[in-house]
This record gives structure tokens, sequence and C-alpha cells, in this order.
């Protein structure tokens, strides 16, 4: 079943469009230090260098080559991307599996899910980061308390779901087990939803780290990032327009990827959402 | 012959209407019946009249808000849930639609084995042993058995649900309106099916249905409901040829007749 | 309908209570001393005793907690902690702007957004439609910071049409306030109108297919008037919930936008705070925002009542 | 009973297909005005297409051709907007579930007054109480609550005359009906089946009824066309289908339902020979 769904999704041409791209920034990332030079020399004899051979994006407020700023800015993205979507997923599957299935539970979480959901995240991760502190951890932290409210609504939708099926009152009437029932019913239908809201916690990662570091919150300052390279596009834009550029088009690039890869998936994962 | 099920003044209230009106609803008011060993008792009645309540209650799918269900002697009320578990290989059920009642992941194999891991019964080779047997005894052929459920015609489906009901060799079984999905030729073959099974196993048999003509092929007794409550009980003979209560006699006029 | 509405007050209260106890939570638990923090590198072991004290941190967890909470339900956040104002005041203040920023940028998604996904969804898979359709997976992929970025380079920058930066209230010159709050609305509302865009056309593709649709077709009705007075009707309805959920990421976006456009809103006055880590600040700031939220979802429910007559409550 | 007349509907050679697949082949028959035609088979039989491709409301991507004469003249390949403006005005069309095919945020009113001011020009005071007398005509009473209702608070056999009403509402001469009982419960189908014929007398109707089941239908039709695998079984008037089938698999189809009285042991049922001897018979090999 599950490679009949994949073969569905490698013939979706959305799909493949958006895995081409997010490859191709997955490729940045890891191939960084081969591409690019070192992202922390700074040399003020070359500051605001349009492109060249020896500087294809050109380079930067501090002398720093765009290029291999670009390049480390992936690497860093993609790097908290998917550490905080892997953790918000996980979480928000066990929690929502949980929620879907236990009222107990259900009633604990979801009263904290709603408050959490129905919030403006971005600023809750800026509240939560202004009272953390800087730090890669801390806005790790902060943006997977965000995100396991997003995940785990939509999983514990979709196990409410399958609970409510004839086919869990089919098998609970055989004498099953709830551990079984979780384990071969409820659980691999909500594999299904869950595996397109990692797309979808993926790209508001991505966008959301840029956001911070744009306003020159949570990462350090010299870490190389797409948002903080735009931040100093605000003030040399006129007299070099590639600052402001380069990395925007890298964010563009990077999110567009998951957010086609996210509507594949929906279309093969999740057909009934998809037309809805 | 022996009482297998027994339902004693059982009633169930249902919550219902909008939001802060809402109002509790008897769905089942007060039902007293029994079904015997080797019978078939038909359960008629239209939508709302809750007989499909009143089947879940008998094999404790749903427990009764009032009276006492007791199956081969044990009240189900007072059995813990781990009890219950256990208990469940002397009830089962049948469900209506059977594309919604199996899980689309599993192979026939895997659905017809289900039972016995449910239960803890049996050896793994014993277990795929006894599912091949139970395809064999509802006429689905052995090479299908890798097979998904979506690979399988409504009247199979249907074949594999009975096949799952059976594998525990049950005291009772439920079947709610098990053909009402089904197409006439599809229909007639089910139904026969439902008859040589219980004739060969000789388990108490509790047949929802809204359709006379279906209920009067293949119960022994037949139980009407209407608004939650039972009007009319009796042999399906006496039911059928002299109804005692003008509703009855509403719903055999209004049965397709040719 | 009173019932009702204490039910979900009721309800919607997480929404306020789950990201302050959060916060709460975070400041006290977390690594290190807060105080020592606020006060700065270069701050005596009195000012940091002082500010210790400001804060309450001093008392054991559970009575800060009870005093905080006396505080939260009777609105008072105190002073800041960098100048001697009320915090109610400054964020009441900084709000205004926010809020009509926020009305301005929602009108400029409404505007688009609606509009196209009705006009692609009615021609689905013709050229105009996936021309949208393909635009608005780019609008959703584009930050508005970076698009804040782009307009300031154009518009304010190279053609100088429009104000770079600032806010000019609206008692002023309301001429003036649109001028500059121009480019942040455009910013901020295009990203929106691509996810309106696509909610809209997934909502008429859905209604085309409706049994009831066809109804209307086997009644010989013409096709504007089926599009128009069935397949609309239908399609408008989940729309109430996505243009509140819309409102909502709109306020957030707002908080970053404001601070390219130098906008004196909420969102410079949390980014301020955050720096600075005034945490009374922050916490007035995240309570007035969710108190928003809470009224914006009672709006939403209300509208569905008024339109879906299936919903009484 | 023959009429002399010219038929309102001819269907002949009608087919429709799903790029190659058949799904309906070489099907043909006739109504006459004031005559009801049952057509019946089980699922896949083709009858709700066949249904769909006279109204002229098949998904786009089934195609249907042969011929569909309605009235003096030839309906497939008429231009999509003037068929669609017979829709209501000369073919009224009952929809087997009431609850999905009536608006559910419009009032019933609403819906009915529409088609009424669009075919017959009414203003809307005159559609409001065409509309009370449709409702009267359907047994549901001139009530002004029904108008004003939603369509989830009616029942279900209301539901399904506030549909016909909408059907019949603006004068059509042929009424075709597809399962517009089976979502209901029996009492309540033999009333809807009685309200379709009574209805089919007053106005001179020519009624097609949809159905999978003959025993339903029978006593409520002139002539019966029995369909299977896409292709017409037989056809003939009623009596003599039902009391002496020519084809097996009619036959079969009439012993394999279990019948009121009867209580044999066992149901006889349809066996593949049949079945193939049908596919075979209708049309030939594919």
């Amino acid at each position: 079943m599950l490679r009949q769904r994949f073969q569905d999704l490698v013939r979706d041409r959305t799909a493949m469009a958006g895995a081409a791209l997010l490859g191709l920034m997955i490729a940045l990332a890891v191939l960084a230090p081969l591409l690019g030079g070192d992202p922390y020399r700074v040399d003020p004899t070359i500051t605001l260098r349009p492109p060249s051979a020896s500087h294809w994006f050109g380079t930067d407020e501090k002398g720093r080559d765009l290029w291999t700023m670009v390049v480390h800015g992936a690497r860093t993205s993609l790097a908290i991307g998917a550490v905080t979507t892997a953790l918000a997923v996980v979480t928000g599957y066990v929690l929502g599996v949980a929620c879907g299935y236990f009222r107990w539970v259900d009633a604990v979480v979801m009263r904290v899910v709603d408050g959490l959901m129905s919030f403006p995240s971005i600023v809750l991760v800026i509240s939560l980061v202004g009272v953390l502190g800087d730090g890669v951890a801390t806005m790790i932290t902060g943006l997977t308390v965000v995100l396991i409210p997003m995940v785990t609504r939509v999983v514990r939708g979709a196990a409410l779901a399958v609970k409510a099926m004839p086919m869990v009152e089919s098998t609970r009437s055989l004498g099953s087990r709830t551990s079984w029932v979780l384990l071969r019913y409820v659980a691999p239908e909500a594999l299904s939803v869950t595996i397109v809201q990692a797309a979808l916690a993926f790209s508001v990662t991505v966008l959301s780290v840029a956001a911070l570091s744009f306003l020159g919150i949570g990462l350090p300052p010299d870490v190389p990032s797409w948002g903080t390279s735009l931040s100093a596009a605000q003030q040399y834009f006129y007299s070099a327009w590639w600052i402001g550029v380069f990395p925007g088009l890298a964010i563009v690039t990077t999110v567009l990827g998951l957010v086609l890869l996210g509507d594949g998936l929906r279309d093969v994962f999740d057909p009934r959402s998809a037309r809805k | 012959m022996t009482v297998v099920l027994d339902l004693d003044g059982v009633g169930k209230d249902f919550s219902a209407g909008p939001f802060f009106a809402r109002r509790r609803t008897a769905a089942v008011t007060s039902v007293s019946l029994r079904v015997h060993a080797g019978e078939t008792v038909g359960l008629v009645g239209e939508s709302g009249s809750g007989k499909s309540t009143l089947g879940r209650m008998a094999i404790g799918l749903l427990s009764p808000d009032r009276g006492r269900v007791t199956v081969q002697g044990q009240p189900l009320a007072s059995l813990t849930p781990g009890k219950m578990r256990t208990f469940r290989r002397t009830m089962q059920m049948v469900f209506q639609d059977s594309s919604n009642s199996l899980n689309p992941r599993m192979t026939l194999e895997d659905l017809l084995v289900e039972p016995f891991r449910a239960q803890g019964l049996h050896t793994r080779s014993q277990r795929r042993h006894r599912a091949a047997a139970l395809a064999d005894e509802v006429g689905l052929a052995r090479g299908s058995l890798v097979r998904l459920p979506h690979e399988f015609s409504g009247g199979q489906r249907q074949r594999i649900s009975i096949a799952r009901a059976l594998a525990l060799e049950p005291d009772l079984l439920v079947a709610d309106e098990p053909v009402s999905a089904l197409d006439v030729s599809v229909q007639a073959q089910i139904l026969n099916l439902f008859k040589d099974i219980q004739q060969a196993r000789k388990f108490a048999m509790l047949f929802v249905s809204h359709d006379m003509a279906v209920v009067e092929f293949i119960s022994d007794q037949v139980a009407v409901m209407r608004a939650g409550a039972l009007v009319e009980f009796g042999s399906r003979d006496d039911v059928f040829d002299s109804p005692q209560q003008p509703y009855t006699r509403t719903l055999l006029d209004a049965a397709p007749s040719l | 309908m009173t019932n009702y509405l204490l039910k979900r007050l009721g309800a919607l209260l997480p929404t306020v209570a789950v990201p302050m106890v959060l916060l709460f939570v975070m400041l006290r638990l977390a690594p290190g001393d807060p105080a020592a923090a606020i006060a700065g590198d270069s701050a005596t072991t009195e000012e940091i005793a002082e500010v210790r004290g400001r804060l309450g941190l001093d008392a054991s967890l559970w009575d800060q907690f009870l005093g905080w909470l006396g505080r939260v339900v009777r609105l008072d956040f105190g002073d800041s902690l960098f100048a001697e104002l009320r915090v109610s005041g400054l964020v009441f203040e900084h709000a205004q702007v926010t809020v009509q920023l926020t009305v301005l940028a929602l009108t400029v998604a409404l505007l688009i957004g609606p509009f196209l996904g009705i006009a692609a969804g009615t021609r689905r898979h013709g050229l105009l439609d996936r021309v949208l359709v393909f635009g608005s997976s780019i609008g959703i992929a584009v930050p508005s910071f970076w698009l804040a970025v782009l307009l300031i380079a154009v518009f304010g920058v190279v053609w100088q049409v429009f104000p770079v930066a600032g806010y000019v209230p609206f008692s002023e010159d309301p001429v003036l306030f649109l001028h500059h709050l121009a480019l942040p609305a455009i910013s901020l509302g295009l990203v929106e109108a691509a996810t309106l865009f696509r909610y809209s056309r997934a909502g008429v593709l859905d209604s085309l297919h409706q049994p009831f649709v066809t109804t209307a077709r086997s009644m010989g009705l013409p096709e504007r008037m089926v599009i128009r007075k069935y397949v609309f009707r239908a399609a408008v309805v989940p729309m109430v919930t996505v243009v509140g959920l819309t409102t909502g990421s709109l306020m957030g976006g707002a908080v970053v936008t404001e601070s390219v456009f130098s906008v004196p809103g909420l969102g410079q006055l949390l980014l301020t705070a955050v720096q600075r880590r005034d945490y009374p600040v922050i916490e007035g700031c995240i309570f007035f925002i969710a108190v928003v939220y809470v009224l914006l979802n009672l709006l939403i429910d209300l509208l569905y009542s008024l339109l879906d007559p299936r919903i009484r409550y | 009973m023959h009429t002399t007349t010219e038929p309102l509907l001819r269907v002949s050679g009608l087919s429709a297909r799903i790029g190659d697949l058949p799904l309906v082949q070489e099907v043909g028959f006739e109504v006459h005005r004031g005559r009801t035609l049952a057509v019946v088979g089980e699922s896949g039989s083709g009858k709700s297409i066949t249904a769909a491709a006279v109204m002229g409301i098949l998904p786009p991507q089934i195609t249907a051709e042969g011929s569909v004469f309605f009235d003096g003249t030839e309906l497939l390949g008429e231009p999509a907007k003037r068929r669609r403006a017979r829709g209501g005005a000369e073919i009224g069309y009952v929809f087997q579930e009431p609850m999905s095919a009536l608006h559910p945020l419009l009032r019933i009113g609403t819906q009915m007054i529409r088609p009424l001011r669009h075919h017959l020009g009414l203003g809307r005071r005159e559609a409001r109480d065409q509309a009370l007398e449709l409702l009267e005509q359907v047994g549901l009473g001139r009530e002004r609550k029904v108008l004003d209702a939603y369509v989830h608070e009616l029942s279900g056999g209301m539901r399904q005359r506030v549909m016909i009403a909408m059907a019949i509402s603006c004068r059509p001469r042929l009424l075709l009906a597809d399962e517009p009982t089976t979502a209901l419960d029996p009492t309540v189908q033999q009333q809807i089946l009685g309200l379709l014929v009574r209805l089919r007398e007053q106005l001179d109707l020519a009624l097609v009824l949809i159905s999978h089941d003959l025993g339903l239908v029978a006593r409520h039709s002139d002539e019966v066309l029995v369909m299977y695998d896409g292709r017409v079984v037989e056809q003939g008037p009623t009596a003599q289908v039902v009391d002496r089938p020519e084809h097996p698999y009619t036959r079969a189809l009439i012993d394999a339902a279990p019948r009121l009285g009867r209580r044999p042991d066992r149901l006889p049922t349809i066996d593949g020979a049949v079945l193939e001897q049908t596919r075979a018979m209708a049309g030939g090999a594919r």
C-alpha cells in the first residue's frame, strides 16, 4: 500500500517539481563546505562587490562572499527545519493518536493545543525566544512548541475519524486489545495526514527562522542565515541589490519546494482533504 | 432449547437536538426478548426504530441504560473490560457496510487470522490453517488470501465479514442489515449462506433488517420494532400470516411483491 | 444564545491562558537568572536584586503564580521595566496602529484572493487557472518581509512614490495615513491573498460537484445563475473560517512587517521588549493579541450561524 | 393497450463510455405521455447513466452517442445551452438523495421559486403562490412553513415530495426519476411511488422510473426495461415481463429476490452461466 502511494507520488508532477527544488537546496546545504568558502571570513577590502566570476552572488556589507553565505544559510535553515520538524511531528503524532483514542488525554491536551493553535505562531516564538534568550536550541524549542499543536490537531482529527469507522467497531467486537487497534488501525491511518503535515511544518519552520533572524532574534548574529543577510539588505539595497535578492530567492525556492511537495503528498496521502 | 440471548427490559437513551436544548430521547425504550440456540430471530423495523441499537446492546458493543443483557447465562454488565474481551468469542456481529468494516490495509488472510490473534488462540501456523478453512466455508477462493478488501466485490466482502464472525465459533451472531447494500442476485447468495452455516453450526442469530421479505425468508421468530419499542413478537408463520398489530400489517402492505 | 456565548468564552479561555502561563513558566524555569540578564552585564548585585524584586522573582514559585494570576485577572501588568509607563497604556497605544494595518492588509487580501479564486475555480484547467495556481504557490513561499524589502526598493527608493518608513495617524491626515501604510498593507496582504485564493478556489471546485448544483442545472437554470446563486452560496461558508484564520496570521505578520517599515505598532513594541527582556510588556502584548483572537473567534461563530441555517446555538 | 400517437421520447442506439470503457451499449426504448416505463437493473447495469444521458447531465468525462429523440427534436448533439434550457421546462428529474440534491443553505421556497421565475416568467409573488400550489399537489398542503424551511428540517419523505414538486414545477412533459425511493423507508416508498403515478395521470406526463428493485416498481409501471452490464436484456409490458419473462436473466432476477408468502428453504441464485449467456445474447462479445 505504501509502495503504491509512493509510486503515485513519483507520478505526481507537482510533487516531483517540489522534490526537485527541495533536493537542490538540500544538496547545497550538504555540500556547502565544498561549494562555498569560509562563511566567517570577513574581508573589509571587498565589501558590497557586485556578482562576478570570483564572487558569483557578490559580497555583503562585511565583505563576505554572498554565495558562501547563501549555501551556509541553507545549512542553518534546513538543519533547524529538519530537527524542529522531526521533534514536532513525532510528538504531535503520538499526542494526536493518544488524543484521538483516549478521552481523558484528549480533554487535557486539546485545551492546551487549542490555546496555542489559535495564536499567531510567530508572535509566540518571538516571545518565547525573548523569555528564553537567544540561541539555536532556544529557537528550536520555541518553534517546536508552536508546531506541535498544529500536528496534534490534524492527527487527532484523523484518529477520531478512524475510531468512528465501522472497521474499528468490527475489530473491537472480535475482542482486540486497545494496543492492537491503535497499532494496526489508528496509527497507519493517522500517518498519512502526518506526512502531509511534516511538509507544512517544515515550510513554516524555514519561514519562521528567516523571519526571526531577519528581526535579529534567536540566532547569534554571526551564524550565516538568509534572514540575517536580508536584514542587511534593508540598508544597502539601493547600492547592492544582490544582498536583497539572492537570500530571498533561496527562501522562496526552499519553501516553494516544500509547498509543492506538500500539495503532492496531500493528493496522494489525504485525497479527502485535498478536494476540500 | 437453551436460551442464548436474554434481553430483559433493555433500553438506551441518546442525547439529540441542538447544542443547548439537548434532550435525551430513548432510542430503545424497554425491550425484552429471548433468542434460543439454533434459532433465528428476525428483528424488523423502519429507520429510527432502534433495531440496530438493540442489536449492538445484545453483544455488548453498547451498554444499556436500563435492563439486563444476558448471554449464555452471563450478565454482560458484570463483566470487567478484560473479561468482556475474552467473552466476545461467545458473541459476534456481521456488519452492514462491509467496505468500511474491514481494514483496507489487511489482506484476506490477515483479516481471517485477526479473530484468533485478538483472542490469543492457536499457534501461528494453526491460525493460517484455520483462516484457509474459513475461506473455504464461506466460499472464498484460497488463491485470494493475499488480496486486499478493495479487490473483492461487495458480496465477497460480506462473505469475509461472515467468516470473521464465525472464526471464534460464537454461540450468538447478530447480523445488522447484512444484505441491504447488496444487489438482488448477490443478496440471495448471502442469505443462503447464512442459512447454511446456521444449520451447520447451530448458533443463535439475531437478524436485523428493514426488509419484510428478507426477514420472512431467514427467520424462525420475528420481532417488530417501532419507535424504540417491541410491538409484535411471534413465530414467523404467525406474524406473517395473521399479524396482530396494524403496524405490522402496514409494513407487510408496503413490502414489494410480484 | 447567551448560554452559548458563555460556553464559547469558556472554551476560548485557553487561548488567553495557555500562552500566558507558558510565558510565566518559561521565564521561571529557563536556565540562568533572568534578573541578571535583564539588569545587564555591568549590573551590581544590588541592581540585580532590585530587578528580581520588581519582577517578584524572590518569592516561591507558587506565591509568584498566585500574585501573577491576581494581577492578570485585574488586567494589571504593571510598568515597563525601562520606562515609567503603564504597560496597559503602551499596549493600547501601539495596538491601534497594528489593528489599522491589519484591517488594511485584510482589505487588500480580500480584494484579491477570493475574487481570483472564484475566477480560477470556475475555469478549472484553463490557462488563467494554471497561472494563478502557480502564482499562489509562489505567493505562499514568499516571506512577507522580503516582499516588503523588495517593495521598498522599487516603490520607495527607485520610483519614490511611497514613503519607505513611518506612520501618520489617521486623525491627523487620512491621506498621508494611507500613503504611509500602503506598502506595509500590500506586502502583508499579498501573501495572505495567496492563501485566500487557494481556499476559495478549492471551495468553488468542491461546491461545483455537489449534487444540489446538478439539481439546479437539471432545472434548466443558466450556468451563470447556478454559479452565482448556488455555488457561491455554498463556497462562502467555509471561507468565513479561513478569513478568521487569515486575520490572525495577518496580526502575526504585522509584527514583522512593522519592523521593516518602522511602523510604531504592537510588533515594534514587542520586538523592543523582547530585545530588552521587558517581561511586563511582553506579557501585555501577548495578552492583548490573545484577547483579540478570542473576540475574532466569537465573531466567526456568529457569522457562521448567520450563514448556515444548520447551525443553531 | 397501444397508443397510436408518436412516443414523447424515443431513445435508440444509445451508448455511453468513459474513454474506451463502454458503460451503456445500444440501448433503445420509447415512452408515451401518460405512461410509465420502469428501467430495472442491478448496480453497474447502466440504468442511471441512461437516465443522465437523456437528461444531458452526464459528468464531462462520459460521452454519449446514438439518438435521444424527444418530442420531435434530436437532443444528442444539440448545443449545450439549448439542451440545458429544456431542463425543468420540458424534462423534470427526480434524484435519489433529496437530502444532498437540495441546497442545504437555501430555503425550500427560494429553490422552488427560481426555476418558476426563470422558465415561466412569474413575478416573485406569483411564483410563491405557485410554489404553494405545487406543495399541495405533492401532498404537503399549502404550507408556508415548508417554503420557509431548510432541507435538514424536513423528514425524508417530505424532502422527496419537495424534490418532486420542483421537478414538475415548470410543467415538463417527461419526468425521469432515478431511484427516487431507495433512501426511504418501505412505507414511505409506496407513498412516493403512488404520488409519482398520480401526478403522471393528472399532468399527462411520460414517466421513467429507474430502480434496482423490479418488485417495487412492477405495480407502478406499464412497461419494463431490464438492463444488465450496460445492455438491454428484455423489455415489454410489465405484466408480461413479470409473469412470463422470456430471458433467463429476468427470470433469475425475479426468483432471486425473496418475496412475501413464498417461504422457500433456499433462494435460487443467478449462476455464472446465465450471466455469461446474458452478456452474449444482449450484444455479442466485447
